[in-house]
């Protein structure tokens, strides 16, 4: 079986994004399974950035610790990682002075800019570093090559030329060396035939779900989103307006969704902190939204290129006063497009805000799927055709009224103050107290909406995660089975409310052990709070970097074996 | 002739107040312009200026304390269909809402903002409003008030505005004229209306701005966008009124859709499977 | 003994406030305890509002629903209210047509102002109530004729002597009538000193701790906390500056607080939405600030004039990532004194943010005090005058840095973003670990820091509450004890870190009732939620209006028998 | 001569990047002007140019996104013995920080508002800023932005702030002679100065920059508002550079302070009983 880590670090600028992509989208065209991870700085160059690429004949889902290749672009890479490499791995590039004797894994020093400026120009460094890598991992060539043709094809036959010349250069300078010894390399039956993170999920799962009206701020970790439906609006007709500040934007994006279209905004912690009352007015409107809270961790600024899940009370509770929301965490980017599409359909049924928290890692990791299966229906009830006498807040026992969009016969009467059933401000009590049962009245049915955590218990240790951890709580069960270890996963991606019936399930769990990242442990709190069940331990990490595999293991038994 | 605007409603004012009239004169306007309640929509924030529209037919989004300007903006651009109005106080507005109203100006979206220009934070009880003169003094402003007013006037022309105007609510009749060319006008149109405030504001009541207050004349070229500044810095003794500076040009919304081959952004039936495989192609 | 409820409503405008002002300081100023409760729409003129003041011979904390006198500006007040008068009440004023043939109480029909217009000038109308209403309580004439020489000692003698003349023509009106019949008026040995509400209180709570700024955009019900300090502002030489929003009042008072004033703000619901991000960035740069939400029924702009509880697990969790913050609520004017001070004292000493949850009945209830008695000491670490090479994060045992403030030797660097011991950005992920763990470290002493709640244990029924009900907790306790009901009260003006030891408290009530003005019962559910001890019953309130004795009296005895 | 206000940093920004020619301006400014790095308070947001204080041996506040000028405002007015400047990028001062850029020129707090203005979002990689040309193409704003560039000096004038100038990273010399005056005039100074993004702003090089780039002359009366409200209009074939427009009139702090008899808001001894005997008069 093959499974291998190539992490290729560099300073940012240095095309450690370029390289890392065009090694992917090429290990997936040879039939691998391909995970990757990006892990970079708040600046545009310099500092040090790394892509990591995990890639196999059978589908993966999280990142290892261990590496089998390190591509240096800068010296830096191979001083901060040298030690991550396994002892049969490589180390290509540009080598550390310092570290080099040190080293763990067999070193082919390789300067790529010198190479390239050989070769015409510096800027055929990182193809040099491709083909360098690609002959080390075997990969057939002629498909490099093809593809670098397609990425290179809007610059002109000359720029092809120059760089398939610099693919084999750094092919040719690693000679005989090669990753894979006597491991057969077996594509699977089922190849994957499609690549993508988080962002373009999220951005897909909108787009598949009718979102015509996208209004943001720029944040990282969301921006991606914005650039996801950017890039379909005049195709689509999609309007993608960056607001003025987030308050715009998500005032905005009410405005549109009032006005009849389907409208999403995204952002990340700061950005929502200035949307919390944009939220409440959703709520107080009933008007459907759809807000991605892509998480990096704070408080304030923080880090903001760094993966976090520390908002998950925040968005519970936030805006002053009591409404029901949903909120909900993709655990991959097949997720998120099913996720979003659920986000849309039940914002629009129930006419409540809809939070999806996303979070760095899931927003910049790529994942390769065999299929991208969406099981998720559009649903949209058409908004009625009210008569004149429409009442925009008319009172039923679901607490849902009948929705009519502007333009039509009836006139659409909204307000962020007290209201009656026509939408007119009032100041009688009698009605406040009928109209603020009306809306948290929908609480009932949205109870019974929420799924259960995907749920596969485990004999010696059952681990509950949320969001994003998804992969690596995957991953990590199959790792420990190997140590012959029995481990659960109770995975929510449902959070709020909370799924009914999680007291028998937690009850029933042995060694329970809750992971995030964050440092109070949000998700078992909330569980604690809501079945009574106490969940003990606690694996969290709030560095600002993922969990990989192995660490996850390790922390597992430690907690495990001490239990 | 009925006025299908009209609405029986508690209107919360104070008897006098300046509201009053530029109510009646939105009233006439839309009327007479002769739209249909369910063509128009009022978007506002809060504030006593913001209640207008529970006291007249049409499509409302009452939202916000600040934010109407970017709700209004957006409801235009899902369905450019609609007359989209954004109507609130100068708190509101220029305060609260201050960053929208200067972003919104360089979209330039078909939107007309009215704002009911009190000089003064009615509702919550006489606080200096971003208009108020400097040296105003109230409860919060007990030494009195240190910062120069903002003028809303020159900040829009400052940002090259599609079309400026200012009334008064003592002339129900020439503010019906201004705010008839502001709605009918392709573009961002403000309407700043000197709205007296008989209970919080005792310095500019009715008689002060009516000692001061003139109209521009037809020789006031209101296309020079320098003249139109030196106008709007007129303030004091003499009050101009009237149509300041109009530049006609592309809307937001007119350019947004000459872009993309679609009429608005209200539903549309999509088939998920079709659009999936389309898309599914840039991810190999 | 005497314990009456006087009622005074009216059209906003009529001036139902200054009458009631008028009135109660007088019966202050008799020797009589005063609670009073002020109702408003959010309009200026017109509609309904009015004012209930009760007073006693002895300290009075909450509002009857039983009014003794009502007392009639306009006809509205007479048919919405004369339900509420106790069969040997009065009715006294303009009188409502279709009611008046079935009021319960005595109606003295007076139109005030065509009296005042016979004197003269209808704005003399409220004198004349005033007239009639004093000699209806038996108030010494000449006691309240001094006080209207000197309320209006800056119009001149001659409109002096004019409200006299409507004062005594008002008398007049009234006649033999009494409301105190047999009963002795007996003023209390220590009679009151004090009137106070708690927007009154909460400015001099903060002018006592030292406060020097105070940022903020008008808001009710926090607006008079703003009034109160801004009419210090020239004698104490405090800045106090309206923002043009929010966002800017928050940011304003940590740059203050930042170069070395005791900063403060104060908003209601959406604006306290806005400052989030400030919030956030007080717990990042370990900027000292107080920060008071005046809650108001909601969602969104909700009923701006009206009371509400309903911003607890908000403000608890407000913000991106994690964090600790003190939660206060004060009890009653009073107890708003002395928490502000203490607010002030913590947020210096933890470096941290405070929040202060004060609500519009608290806000605007005036309470009279035989004393007011500070026994919070206003504490100030003075800040280091650091030496050059000072950080202004180094890291300590405790997670509290020594504070330096700009101006002296030390450089003092503060950053939204993860930084070093020094203050400076950083993306060194260990420093961020140990950054983060010395912030949260705070909370392990911060603990310890907050006070057990007011606990009076009963053998039958146990009120749980927070914040403002206070008052009406105790008296309705008194009330219950009358029934032969003991009731106990155990009530929280400290909330946030929850005081340790609640579990044993907690544990030992019999009958737990949870008594807030909100829809979910957030205090029950924080207690349970960190306790384990299911507290069942709930009593909820969310229309706007505070819970009144007799009502809240009702509703144990309900929940009680059920029991 | 060392300059007391160097720092070593690892300085995040891009090679041949104009903020560098900022940061060694400011240096020497401050050097020049003889202040001690402890005297200053540097207030910053988030973006690339918000990074600069910590390349500096100043104060730092470094705030949130948009949000250093409140903060500016108020350290000033604590300690008006500091000198205080606010800094950042056009996203961070004219976006999200717009209303607070209005609102303070209506104060006039004597601080000094540096803008590196680089007609783009740096740190988020590359969408359109508010200066940024319509039309201006990025990932975001793939049809072209819809939206007319944000007139800094313009609105600044339009607000009548103290003191209105333009530099150019380009010339470092001219640019300290810049924020020499900005920096020790008493009462609002903004410098808004062009700064060449070298990785993401394509548009607006250092070339383009030179190309049209002029210093206002002798001749040119800074003191007259309309004037210096057209020249700010001038913007394209021909971009002027120097200072727009000073006015000069009592800033907020020798407003405020000439009303108070305190020098400061720092701590002061009160007796708390003292006070409170006082104060519970009003009471009673
Ligand atoms: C976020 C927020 N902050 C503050 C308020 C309180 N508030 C309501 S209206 C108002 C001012 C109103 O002034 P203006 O907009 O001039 O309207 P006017 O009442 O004078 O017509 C304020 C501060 C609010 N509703 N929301
Ligand atoms: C509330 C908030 N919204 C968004 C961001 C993300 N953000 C960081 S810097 C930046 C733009 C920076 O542009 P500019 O101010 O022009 O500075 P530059 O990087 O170009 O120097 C944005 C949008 C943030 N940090 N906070
Ligand atoms: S307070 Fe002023 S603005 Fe408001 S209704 Fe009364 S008079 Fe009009
Ligand atoms: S991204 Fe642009 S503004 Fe930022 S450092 Fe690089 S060149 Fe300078
Ligand atoms: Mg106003
Ligand atoms: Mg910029």
């Amino acid at each position: 079986m093959v499974d291998r880590t190539v992490k290729i670090g560099g300073a940012a600028g240095q095309g450690v994004q370029t390289v890392a992509e065009i090694l992917s989208v090429i290990l997936r065209r040879s039939g691998y399974y391909v995970f990757s991870l990006e892990d970079y700085q708040s600046r545009i160059r310099g500092g040090h950035t790394f892509t990591q690429i995990r890639f196999a004949n059978q589908p993966v889902h999280a990142a290892k610790k261990s590496i089998d290749l390190l591509v240096c672009l800068d010296s830096l890479t191979h001083e901060l990682h040298h030690s991550e490499v396994a002892p049969q791995g490589f180390i290509l590039g540009h080598v550390s002075p310092q570290e080099s004797s040190a080293s763990l894994g067999r070193l082919i020093a390789i300067d790529f800019e010198k190479e390239a400026v050989n070769l015409g120009d510096r800027i055929f460094a990182n193809t040099v570093a491709i083909g360098a890598l690609s002959r080390l991992l075997g990969l057939a060539p002629q498909r490099v090559e093809d593809y670098l043709a397609q990425v290179f094809s809007k610059k002109g036959q000359e720029v092809i030329e120059k760089n398939i010349a610099a693919f084999r250069r750094g092919a040719e300078l690693v000679g005989e060396n090669k990753l894979f010894g006597e491991e057969t390399i077996d594509p699977p039956e089922n190849p994957p035939r499609f690549l993508l993170d988080g962002n373009q999920a999220l951005g897909l799962g909108a787009l598949l779900a009718g979102c015509t009206f996208y209004s943001a701020y720029p944040m990282t970790p969301s921006t991606g989103i914005m650039n996801s439906l950017a890039s379909k609006a005049k195709e689509y007709g999609i309007l993608v307006e960056q607001a003025e500040d987030e308050i715009a934007a998500i005032n905005m994006a009410l405005g549109a969704s009032y006005a009849g279209a389907r409208a999403m905004t995204g952002t990340s912690g700061g950005g929502f902190c200035l949307m919390v009352e944009g939220l409440g007015l959703a709520a107080m409107t009933e008007t459907p939204i759809v807000i991605v809270n892509g998480q990096r961790p704070g408080p304030s600024t923080g880090l903001p290129t760094r993966t976090s899940q520390a908002d998950l009370h925040f968005v519970i509770h936030a805006s002053h006063d009591e409404f029901p929301r949903f909120v909900f965490a993709p655990r991959d980017p097949q997720d998120a497009i099913n996720l979003v599409i659920r986000a849309f359909s039940l914002a629009e049924q129930y006419q409540v805000p809809v939070i999806v928290l996303s979070d760095q890692y899931l927003a910049d990791s790529k994942v390769a799927y065999q299929d991208v299966v969406v099981t998720e229906p559009v649903k949209r009830p058409l908004p009625v055709d009210g008569q004149e006498e429409y009442c925009r807040y008319a009172l039923t026992p679901s607490g849902v009224s009948p929705r009519a969009i502007p333009g039509g016969k009836a006139l659409v009467v909204v307000d962020s103050d007290e209201h009656d059933e026509c939408g007119h401000l009032t100041e009688d009590l009698t009605i406040r107290v009928r109209m603020h049962e009306k809306r948290m009245k929908k609480w009932e049915a949205m109870k019974r909406e929420t799924r259960l955590p995907f749920t596969m218990v485990g004999r010696d240790v059952n681990l509950i995660g949320w969001g994003s951890t998804w992969g690596v709580l995957w991953e990590t069960r199959k790792e420990l089975a190997r140590k012959g270890i029995e481990a659960g996963i109770i995975h929510f991606n449902e959070l709020w409310p909370l799924p009914q019936g999680l007291r028998d399930i937690l009850r029933s769990l042995v060694s329970p052990i809750v992971v995030e990242h964050n440092y109070t442990g949000q998700l078992a709190e909330l569980l604690e709070q809501e079945t009574g069940v106490e969940l003990g331990e606690r694996i969290t990490r709030y560095d600002g970097r993922p969990f990989l595999i192995e660490e996850l293991c390790a922390r597992v038994e430690e907690v495990w074996g001490r239990g | 002739m009925d006025n299908p605007f009209d609405l029986s409603s508690d209107i919360a004012w104070c008897p006098g107040c300046g509201n009053f009239a530029i109510l009646k004169a939105l009233k006439s306007t839309l009327s007479e312009l002769n739209y249909e309640p369910h063509e128009v929509v009022l978007v506002s924030g809060i504030g006593q200026a913001a209640k207008i529209p529970h006291y007249l037919r049409v499509n409302v989004f009452n939202g916000l304390h600040g934010r109407s300007i970017p709700v209004a903006f957006a409801v235009k651009s899902a369905n450019p269909r609609l007359v989209v109005i954004a109507e609130s106080g100068d708190g509101c507005m220029y305060g609260e809402g201050g960053n929208h109203f200067v972003h919104a100006i360089r979209r330039n979206p078909d939107i007309t903002v009215i704002v009911h220009n009190n000089q003064v934070y009615g509702l919550t009880k006489g606080q200096a409003s971003p208009t108020s003169e400097e040296g105003f003094v109230s409860k919060v402003q007990t030494l009195g008030s240190l910062s120069a007013p903002f003028n809303p006037l020159s900040i829009a022309i400052a940002q090259d505005a599609s079309f400026v105007a200012r009334g008064f609510a003592g002339d129900i009749e020439k503010l019906k004229e201004i705010l008839k060319q502001a709605i009918t006008w392709p573009g961002f149109a403000l309407v700043d209306v000197l709205q007296p405030c008989v209970t919080f504001n005792r310095v500019n009541t009715y008689t002060w701005y009516r000692e001061r207050a003139y109209y521009l004349d037809v020789q006031y070229d209101p296309e020079d966008r320098v003249k139109a500044f030196e106008k709007s810095l007129e303030w004091g003794e003499k009050i101009p009124l009237g149509i300041f500076y109009r530049h006609r040009k592309p809307t937001y919304q007119e350019k947004f859709y000459a872009l993309v081959s679609y009429p608005h952004l209200l539903y549309r039936e999509r088939a998920v499977e079709e659009v999936l495989d389309r898309e599914l192609q840039y991810f190999q």
